[in-house]
């Protein structure tokens, strides 16, 4: 099980600030794939992605027992 | 030093205690950056502020600009609390504190700092305007990241 | 307003007092820097200071300072506090607030105005060393003023 | 007569932070060549002159009632 977590526009999109996706291991892009068929998140496109609270690239592959943040452009400061 | 030098906190933030964090014999100079929220911005008034964090990731990335300086100006020690929650106008946001045996690295520095917190640290805030409501950093600036991590030149003066 | 923004004093001073001087709604960035007695310079070992000013001058003078940075920055606030008498390692020497709507601004003036108290101000800093004691600016860093005014060129980064 | 202000060294030296002079007018680098003779206070050389605390010059002229002070290179901050 991989945990998933959104914030901003996501998680108000969504409703809610985090996923359980049931799998092994999955790429980063096709984990936004995947996410984009399900919830309409289309909003995943430009948005940065965090593994185990790192920044990561699309092409990185999570495991089971990894937690992925999808981070949109920050606003801070 | 038991306390934390990079602080996501949801109270208040004391100016003070931050500068306390710094202060050291060899020290000369001493910078605070103070960011407070704006009552308006491109004719827009702005009513209340709402920010949000991904906590843990956002104290290990204000530690890792925190590292950043030490390896580009030797001598200096920083500390950064970033608030979220409800903010009003003109209640403190961020605070940045750098203390330098010198002044030149203490500017540097500290102006250095702000802006990585406005590129990697995964804050995000809500404008809540007169006339409605967003996100910031999404409808309003479209920005996206084509190399997968946030740049430098992305940075802009706000 | 009736607090005064540039003032020159014998007690501590407070940072805080100064921050609440600049504050204002339309600010987004406010900058402080804050000079503190260091211990040790270029391998001597300071044990504390005595600064000395003549008070109703060095006060216009950083009033002049402020007004400088009104025409290069118009849209800055600014407060400078300096403290004369007796100081010892890590007591804050001087204090400069400037708030201004956007950040790169109050980096600037403030960055400006300390270059220019190093310049105008009649203030002078005795150094009580461990063997030893002088005046700075004069046996030390031997200036003259050839043009009749202090110039910026002057300056060097301490 | 002419209040002149001396600090710092200047100070130290003459062991006074004030001196009245007596005269109608004078041109500030008469005033200093003269104190430079009374005093031996070649330290002159070098230091600013304020008339009624603003910035002057060796050639400006002070009259009756004007405080002149000496500003050596100051070192504030």
């Amino acid at each position: 099980m991989i945990k998933v977590l959104l914030f901003a526009h996501l998680q108000e999109k969504l409703g809610k600030d985090q996923l359980d996706i049931e799998t092994n291991q999955i790429k980063i892009s096709e984990l936004k794939h995947k996410l984009k068929d399900q919830y309409y998140l289309n909003e995943l496109d430009g948005v940065m992605t965090a593994i185990n609270e790192e920044y990561a690239t699309d092409e990185d592959v999570v495991k089971s027992g990894d937690t992925v943040a999808f981070i949109p452009p920050v606003s801070g400061g | 030093m038991a306390e934390s030098l990079y602080e996501i906190v949801e109270e208040p933030i004391q100016v003070e205690s931050l500068i306390k964090k710094v202060e050291r014999r060899e020290s000369g100079a001493i910078t605070t950056f103070i960011g407070t929220v704006r009552e308006w911005t491109k004719g827009k008034r702005t009513i209340y502020l709402q920010y949000q964090a991904y906590i843990p990731m956002a104290v290990k990335m204000l530690a890792k600009i925190g590292d950043e300086i030490g390896d580009k100006w030797p001598d200096t020690m920083v500390a950064i609390t970033h608030r979220i929650g409800h903010l009003d106008i003109s209640d403190i946001a961020v605070v940045i504190a750098v203390s330098s045996p010198h002044r030149k690295a203490a500017y540097e520095a500290n102006e250095y700092a702000i802006e990585r917190i406005k590129q990697i640290v995964p804050i995000w805030k809500r404008e809540h305007w007169e006339h409605g409501e967003t996100w910031i950093g999404n409808q309003l600036e479209t920005i996206s990241y084509p190399n997968g991590k946030p740049n430098v030149e992305d940075v802009k003066n706000d």
